[in-house]
């Protein structure tokens, strides 16, 4: 391991400078990665003493790096749960030790609110109902005509943003489309490019009448667009594809036209985190939810936003 | 009188393999009390029928009865439970496990569910004892050679049964070859418990390619070939050579002319030369020469170290101490390789741990050594291969003589037949049989002698190793004396040298 | 049912239950897919489900190939996935820093750094196995841990694309209308086939695992060996990991060839091979996978809905292995063979014990 | 002369190199070396991180508290490894029993008292029907329990693609009971694996049962053919392994509180590592269940090295679990490694 020379200068919390602990998840996407890098430059540039763990996907880990914070007093932990549930009883003792908890990118569920001060961070179930809205607008510009059939390609089943984006997007379409959408073949891709591919190939065989996919994120979104194109389709225009994230390819492939709208989700929450871990050490008021600025887009603003994505 | 009613009585019992009719409706009684031998050439079906019986595989016709009852068992541990114990033809104890845990294991003495270790071990050690065996029962069964482990084998068949069901003792007693690797000190340890059980009423099944034993301890015996019977006799009606011709089925006159063998005087100059080889604990450092065309025998007592000697010889385990020169050239000793490469040949006493490789054929375990040796880039010519394999499996009579059966399945002297054809092709300068007639049937060990015997005449080296010492008698040039792990002696053959001149010797462990 | 000796000795063959489920999944796909088996041109290649079947199933079968021979001697390789995820990671990290990622000459070096880097990780598994003795499992669950890191390390967490058409060809390209990537496999496999038919390679491998110390007592030099089967597998994982890079043009540190070992090994043991080692089958291995990738297109085809994913894969796992198992036809089918007593061989006469057997007691003792 | 007194007297060699030899071939030498290297590994951690706290008590309590769970689930998987077979439905098992559990408590309003004894026999029935697919039908553990890992996790899901929180106030008192000792506190959770380690090690060496696991693990066939209840004991064996996990399943149901279909995946890995480590074979027949407590307390340590560096990236965490694990087992198997053979 390396040698943490430094290390004298800021151990607890009695030195001048602030120490964050932060447990990221993951680093299962690249949005992930820019979420954790977002993070850490904004820390650096903060001056703050950052203390970052990798949980690998999972809650214990998560739970055992938020004790070792506490047993090492830092002074205010951060952290993206891996998921919704199971965190009463370490953020207690966060509380008990006096050590307030920021949430980012998704929140928990929890009996007691005073366990948390505020989360930073979107809402995957407005990404949801957002991509059904913003479909609306690609179905308009594409003068489509007739029953709209949906494939819809999953994240992770079982993952938080799968789950609401899906139900954001059911919701908005069992609310004002019950009649003309219809998700006809649904299936998990895994998040991945290569299994974004193999279903949507699959899906061809399957469903050849398919004209609209909305994937849960963009690398799956630009996966299908290959298999699409194998199977002699025209990406955004023969299938109309929608998706979530926004990722530099992403917005490559809208602007080549492949792409009909993106639903953006924000990773780079760094700089807006230590703002709030500022506030929260001056003992201001927060909202209990700071949403992220986030945007949706349509093809013909690919080109412009295109050169100022980051990730 | 009337007949007295058998304990067990098999009739018209059908085994089938697929592709071999290992027991074509063979009868067979047991009568309380006696010591029935089982006799018949490898591959007769003998350990079939007794696996058969004791539930290991199912029976394909026929029925068995006990006591009367009819029976079949479907795994071992019924039969067990209903007082048929039973020690295999190969060893079948946990070499993970300790001495007294392998004799004792499923009949634990507990106390309210706790095995109770000091009084297992205790018993265990007393049990050992009754067979004249020193060991220490704490200990890992695989610290011991094989001719200790087939012992505790036997201690543990003979063991005071169930604890659990008193009174469950054992009616049946089933011996599939225990001697196969004992000296006679052993050999008359077991014979004396075998008679005390028999007169207790136990009946034992005995299974051996000895004769003499047979005709020592057996009151009568049943005879199978190719997996019928040919006759049940009472010993004392039929004498060897009627009961050999029973086995083979036709007339015999080999087993005469080796023990007329003169042993050649074809010596040749210096082959290999070890000087103060040894291994710290295993054996003390040695010095051995042997020459060309010379045939070694090793004689000692069970757990003196000869298989230890050899090894070392073989680079099998390696030394601490030593070196060894073949042919005038220094060899290191650190693999099996480098004793191959300068031409030595190993062919082990546990053919089942050390020896084949069960699911591999026959042709291929023949040819491995062979094979390994020319590195896996120049694989052995098809035609030269076959024709290599058919003429050893002819040479050594291996039944069946198909060189694609799977070696696990052949009937115990079978494989170690194979195990001896993989190291004859390699023609190597200098020969290490480790008992190499364990479990052959009498037809074929005189077979393997005169083998070893024109080896040796055509110049090659043996260094030979058996737990009988008439057969080192019979063929070494010069025999070595081991006590307590070390060589104690080098005794020039000879007519003044008998079996008695060996063991005194040994006993008064003198140096020459 | 006929039960003719020529469908009996079909029965017995070691393929044949692997085949029969393969084209069982198969059919399962028909209603749902009508035109399954239809193979159509499209811009100027074939295009069907059968041929994405191969098309997505190739990195797997390549990576189960190398995994037979690594079980053949006993072992087991976790590291695989890791391995494709560096290999891929590498390769397109390479090539994206190019200016002209067409040029033949970068491809190449760029594949060859690649393999060079997974060839490396089969030596270390190697080394860790033969060498130092230590167990399979937990030396390849070294890089299997590690070396996914490694190869974010590469990518630095992001997914890197690239465009490059030579590079595309390998994974998701056709030629000769056929996807390349079954000429890559057939190579693979007849090279493997080869390897250790033709030589004595297999032969020795088989032996390894079956009795490795009787193995060490006949002189062959099963470190060597054992090197070079994880080698092999490695170099196999690498391969796959160029392909499944090029399959989608772009490198995936954090999701390439996840869990793709447990597929693997699942496709080993359906093809016939045991896990404890000893004998081997690359056609039953290559049937294995096949069987699996059909099965996910299966999935995928016949609109199981996401959450009943596992439970359907459990089922049909548990199906080909309860047909495979012999025990379980016996039991259920009844296959075993009525026990008559046809011809017992009467043979010799059998001999009465002469009277009764004599008084056990008095007549057991020996004269020396 | 007779057999008897051929005792074996140890020929020409020194005290100190005999006693060097027997401890290389001492059996518990691997455990008894896992647990120097494991005491070093702290000591190593006491020294970097003395000022970020690592040396208070509770720093090492932790490593019972934050794998509880696993311990036990190791503990299973040591029985099964133990007898030459492999279980990769833990992690699963798991998985299932958190969601199992929360769901009955949360959404069908069970109480916990029937809830607990209901998923421990689910889970000892799972384990149960594997064993009796891998016994009775001939097919190799590797890939029953393969189906078994796919089959729960499955079923997870099937329940419900959602986490669901367990609100229960009496799991909420469990979970964050603690028992003072003196230096320091321990969970509930820690003392139910503490005890179940205690139970494991008492069955595997005091009864006969663990003896059987040990015979069959040495050589199936020889233990067969030695009359011992050869299928009865590789079942009877997994499902003490599914007990064992859905038990690990019910204390990382308090540790989390919740159950969500994702929990655990991966973990009958880290099961199998931490027993592997911990000095057992693969192969089966020897090792000692005290050593998988190390093995899991060295995964565990490895963990909090990680977290007190607190520098590391996500790739480079997963690139030092692997070098430290990579030393820790190079190390031991140079202690242990006895000459060859
Ligand atoms: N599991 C098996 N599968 C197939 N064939 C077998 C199997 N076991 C034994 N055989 C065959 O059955 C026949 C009888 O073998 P068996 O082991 O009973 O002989 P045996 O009389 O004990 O010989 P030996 O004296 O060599 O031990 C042999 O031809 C053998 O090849
Ligand atoms: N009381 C004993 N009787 C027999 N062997 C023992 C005894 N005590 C220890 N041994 C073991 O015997 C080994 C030496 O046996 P080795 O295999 O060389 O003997 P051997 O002369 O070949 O005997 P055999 O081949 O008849 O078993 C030593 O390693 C030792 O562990
Ligand atoms: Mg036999
Ligand atoms: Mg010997």
């Amino acid at each position: 391991a390396k040698e943490d020379g430094k290390s004298s200068d800021s151990p607890g919390g009695g030195s001048k400078t602030l120490t964050l602990g932060f447990s990221q998840v993951g680093s299962e996407s690249g949005w992930r990665t820019a979420n954790s890098d977002s993070v850490k430059s904004a820390a650096k540039e903060s001056g703050y003493t950052l203390k970052f763990s990798d949980a690998q996907q999972k809650q214990e880990n998560q739970i055992s790096a938020i004790r070792n914070y506490i047993a090492q007093k830092v002074d205010v932990i951060a952290f993206s749960p891996v998921v919704v549930t199971g965190w009463d009883a370490v953020l207690k003792e966060a509380k008990a030790a006096k050590i307030p908890v920021v949430l980012t990118d998704r929140s928990v569920e929890t009996s007691d609110e005073s366990l948390y001060v505020t989360l930073v961070g979107s809402d995957f179930t407005d990404e949801g109902r957002r991509a059904a809205k913003i479909l609306e607008k690609v179905l308009d510009k594409a003068g489509h005509k007739g029953p709209v059939k949906i494939a819809q390609l999953e994240g992770t089943t079982g993952a938080a943003p799968a789950i609401e984006r899906a139900k954001g997007f059911k919701e908005v379409m069992d609310a004002d489309h019950a009649d003309d959408w219809k998700i006809v073949v649904s299936q998990t891709g895994e998040f991945t490019r290569a299994g974004g591919k193999q279903v949507m190939a699959a899906f061809l065989q399957s469903n050849p009448d398919i004209n609209v996919l909305y994937a849960h994120n963009d690398d799956m979104g630009l996966g299908a667009i290959q298999a699409i194109e194998a199977a002699g389709k025209k990406p955004g225009k023969d299938i109309l594809i929608v998706t979530v994230d926004g990722v530099k390819d992403g917005f490559i492939a809208m602007s080549e036209g492949k792409i009909n709208a993106i639903v953006e989700c924000n990773p780079l929450l760094g700089p807006q985190l230590m703002d709030v871990v500022q506030k929260v050490k001056d003992g201001e008021k927060l909202e209990r939810w700071i949403k992220t600025e986030e945007s949706d887009f349509l093809q013909d603003q690919a080109k412009d936003a295109l050169p100022s994505r980051k990730y | 009188m009337a007949e007295p009613r058998p304990v067990l009585e098999m009739t018209g019992v059908v085994k089938e393999f697929p592709g071999v009719r290992a027991l074509a409706g063979v009868d067979f009684r047991l009568f309380p009390g006696e010591i029935h031998a089982l006799i018949g050439e490898n591959g007769a079906g003998k350990s079939t029928l007794i696996k058969v019986l004791t539930g290991v595989y199912p029976l394909d016709g026929g029925t068995v009865a006990l006591d009367g009852e009819p029976a079949e068992f479907t795994s071992p541990l019924q039969a067990q439970q209903a007082g048929i114990s039973t020690v295999y033809q190969e060893v079948n104890l946990c070499p993970n496990l300790s001495v007294a845990e392998n004799i004792f294991i499923g009949r634990e003495p507990t106390r309210a569910g706790r095995i109770q270790w000091k009084r297992m071990r205790k018993e265990a050690a007393e049990l050992v004892d009754r067979l004249g065996l020193d060991i220490d029962v704490a200990a890992p069964l695989s610290s011991y050679p094989l001719a200790v482990q087939q012992l505790v084998a036997i201690v543990r068949s003979v063991g005071t049964g169930d604890r659990d069901a008193p009174g469950s003792g054992t009616k049946v007693l089933v011996l599939d070859e225990p001697t196969s690797s004992l000296d006679r000190d052993e050999v008359l340890e077991l014979f004396r418990l075998m008679r005390q059980l028999s007169r207790d009423g136990v009946a034992i099944l005995f299974v051996s390619h000895f004769l003499d034993q047979i005709y020592e301890i057996c009151d009568r015996m049943t005879v199978l070939r190719n997996g019928a019977l040919v006759g049940e006799h009472l010993v004392r009606d039929l004498d060897q050579v009627g009961l050999i011709e029973l086995m083979i089925g036709k007339a015999l006159d080999q087993l005469e002319e080796l023990h007329e063998h003169q042993l050649h005087s074809g010596v040749g100059e210096l082959l290999v030369k070890a000087e103060g080889l040894g291994r710290t604990g295993k054996i003390a450092p040695f010095d051995l020469d042997i020459k060309k065309g010379e045939v070694l025998g090793l004689a000692g007592l069970l757990g003196s170290g000869r298989t230890e000697l050899a090894r070392l010889l073989f680079g099998a385990d390696q030394p601490d101490s030593g070196t060894v020169t073949i042919g005038g050239k220094q060899v290191s000793m650190s693999a099996p390789n480098d004793a191959i490469g300068a031409g030595v040949a190993f062919c082990s006493e546990n053919r089942k741990t050390e020896g084949l490789v069960p699911d591999l054929t026959v042709r291929e375990n023949i040819i491995l050594a062979l094979q390994a040796a020319r590195g896996w880039t120049r694989p052995l010519p098809v035609a030269q291969r076959d024709e290599l394999v058919a003429k050893y499996i002819k040479a050594l009579d291996i039944r069946p003589a198909n060189p694609e059966a799977r070696v696990g399945q052949l009937s115990g002297g079978n494989q170690q037949k194979v195990l001896l054809a993989r190291w004859l092709i390699t023609q190597p300068q200098l020969l290490i049989l480790d008992e190499p007639t364990r479990g052959i049937d009498i037809g074929a060990k005189t077979e393997i002698q005169k083998l070893v015997v024109s080896l040796s005449e055509d110049g090659m080296s043996v260094l030979y190793i058996a737990a009988e010492l008439e057969e080192v008698l019979r063929l070494s040039h010069t025999i070595g004396v081991l006590r307590d792990r070390k060589l104690v002696a080098r005794l020039a053959n000879g007519p003044e040298i008998t079996a008695g001149t060996i063991l005194e010797t040994i006993a008064s462990g003198a140096h020459q | 049912m006929t039960t003719t000796p020529r469908w009996r000795a079909l029965t017995r063959h070691h393929l044949f239950w692997p085949v029969a489920v393969l084209i069982a999944l198969l059919i399962v796909n028909v209603p749902f897919t009508p035109d399954f088996f239809s193979v159509k041109m499209t811009d100027g290649h074939l295009y069907g489900s059968l041929v994405s079947i191969v098309l997505f199933g190739s990195p797997l079968i390549l990576v189960a190939v190398g995994m037979t021979l690594v079980i053949a001697t006993g072992g087991i390789d976790l590291s695989v996935g890791a391995v494709v995820a560096i290999t891929g990671a590498l390769t397109c990290s390479y090539i994206s820093d190019q200016t002209d990622q067409n040029a033949l000459s970068v491809v190449f070096l760029a594949m060859g750094v690649g393999l060079v880097a997974a060839v490396v990780c089969g030596l270390w598994n190697g080394f860790l196995v033969a060498r130092m003795g230590i167990q399979p499992i937990i030396a390849t669950l070294i890089i299997m841990v590690a070396g996914r890191g490694v190869a974010q390390l590469i990518t630095d967490g992001q997914i890197i694309t690239i465009h490059s058409e030579p590079y595309k060809l390998i994974g998701g390209g056709y030629w000769l209308t056929l996807p390349f990537s079954i000429f890559v496999v057939a190579a693979v496999v007849a090279v493997t086939v080869l390897l250790t038919r033709r030589t004595a390679l297999g032969l020795l491998v088989e032996s390894v695992g079956g009795n490795a110390e009787a193995s060490r007592l006949v002189g062959i030099r099963s470190t060597r060996i054992k090197i070079m089967v994880y080698v092999f597998c490695a170099l196999c994982a690498g391969i796959a990991g160029l392909m499944i890079s090029s399959n989608t043009s772009a490198a995936d540190g954090n999701n390439a060839g996840l869990w793709i070992e447990l597929d693997a090994i699942l496709a080993v043991v359906i093809g016939g091979t045991a896990l404890t080692g000893g004998r081997f089958s690359i056609g039953g291995t290559v049937v294995g996978a096949l069987v699996i990738q059909t099965l996910t297109t299966t999935i995928y085809t016949i609109g199981v809905p996401t959450q009943t994913n596992l439970v359907f894969k459990a089922a049909v796992v548990i199906v080909v292995c309860l047909l495979q198992s012999p025990k379980f036809r016996e039991k259920v089918f009844g296959a075993r063979r009525s026990r008559n007593l046809t011809d017992p061989a009467p043979a010799e006469p059998v001999l009465p014990a002469a009277a009764a057997p004599k008084p056990p007691k008095t007549s057991t003792e020996v004269s020396r | 002369m007779t057999a008897t007194d051929r005792k074996p007297e140890v020929v020409e060699n020194g005290a100190a190199s005999s006693r060097a030899t027997r401890l290389l071939g001492d059996r518990r030498l691997p455990v008894l070396v896992t647990a120097a290297l494991f005491l070093a590994m702290y000591g190593g951690g006491l020294r970097r991180y003395a000022n970020y706290g690592f040396g208070e008590p509770q720093v090492f309590l932790n490593l019972f508290i934050d794998n509880g769970y696993l311990l036990v689930a190791a503990i299973g998987a040591t029985f099964v490894i133990m007898s030459g077979g492999i279980d990769l439905s833990v992690g699963s098992m798991i998985g299932f029993t958190t969601m199992f559990t929360a769901w009955l408590v949360e959404r069908q309003g069970l109480p916990l008292v029937l809830v607990v004894p209901l998923a421990l026999g689910v889970g000892a029935f799972g384990g149960f029907l594997m064993g009796y697919v891998i016994h009775n039908f001939e097919i190799q553990p590797f890939i029953v329990t393969l189906a078994g890992l796919f089959l729960f996790r499955g079923l997870c899901l099937v329940i419900s693609k959602e986490s669901i929180s367990i609100g229960d106030a009496s799991v909420g008192t469990l979970a964050q009971t603690r028992v003072p000792l003196g230096v320091g506190e321990l969970s509930i959770g820690a003392l139910v694996a503490l005890a179940v380690l205690g139970a494991a090690y008492y069955v595997l060496h005091y009864t006969r049962f663990g003896r059987r696991v040990y015979a069959v693990g040495g050589n199936e066939q020889s233990a067969l053919l030695m009359g011992l209840p050869m299928g009865g004991t590789k079942i009877a064996v997994y499902t003490v392994s599914g007990f064992c996990s859905a038990l690990a399943g019910l204390l990382f149901m308090l540790y989390i509180q919740s159950g969500d279909p994702l929990h655990a995946i991966g973990m009958e890995l880290d099961a199998i590592a931490a027993v592997v480590i911990g000095g057992t074979l693969l192969t089966g027949g020897s090792g000692y269940v005290l050593g998988t407590l190390f093995g899991v307390l060295v995964l565990g340590l490895i963990k909090s090295l990680i977290t007190f560096e607190g520098t590391l990236s996500s790739w480079w965490t997963k690139i030092a679990t692997g070098v430290l694990l990579c030393a820790f087992i190079l190390i031991q198997r140079t202690m242990t490694a006895r000459r060859k053979t």
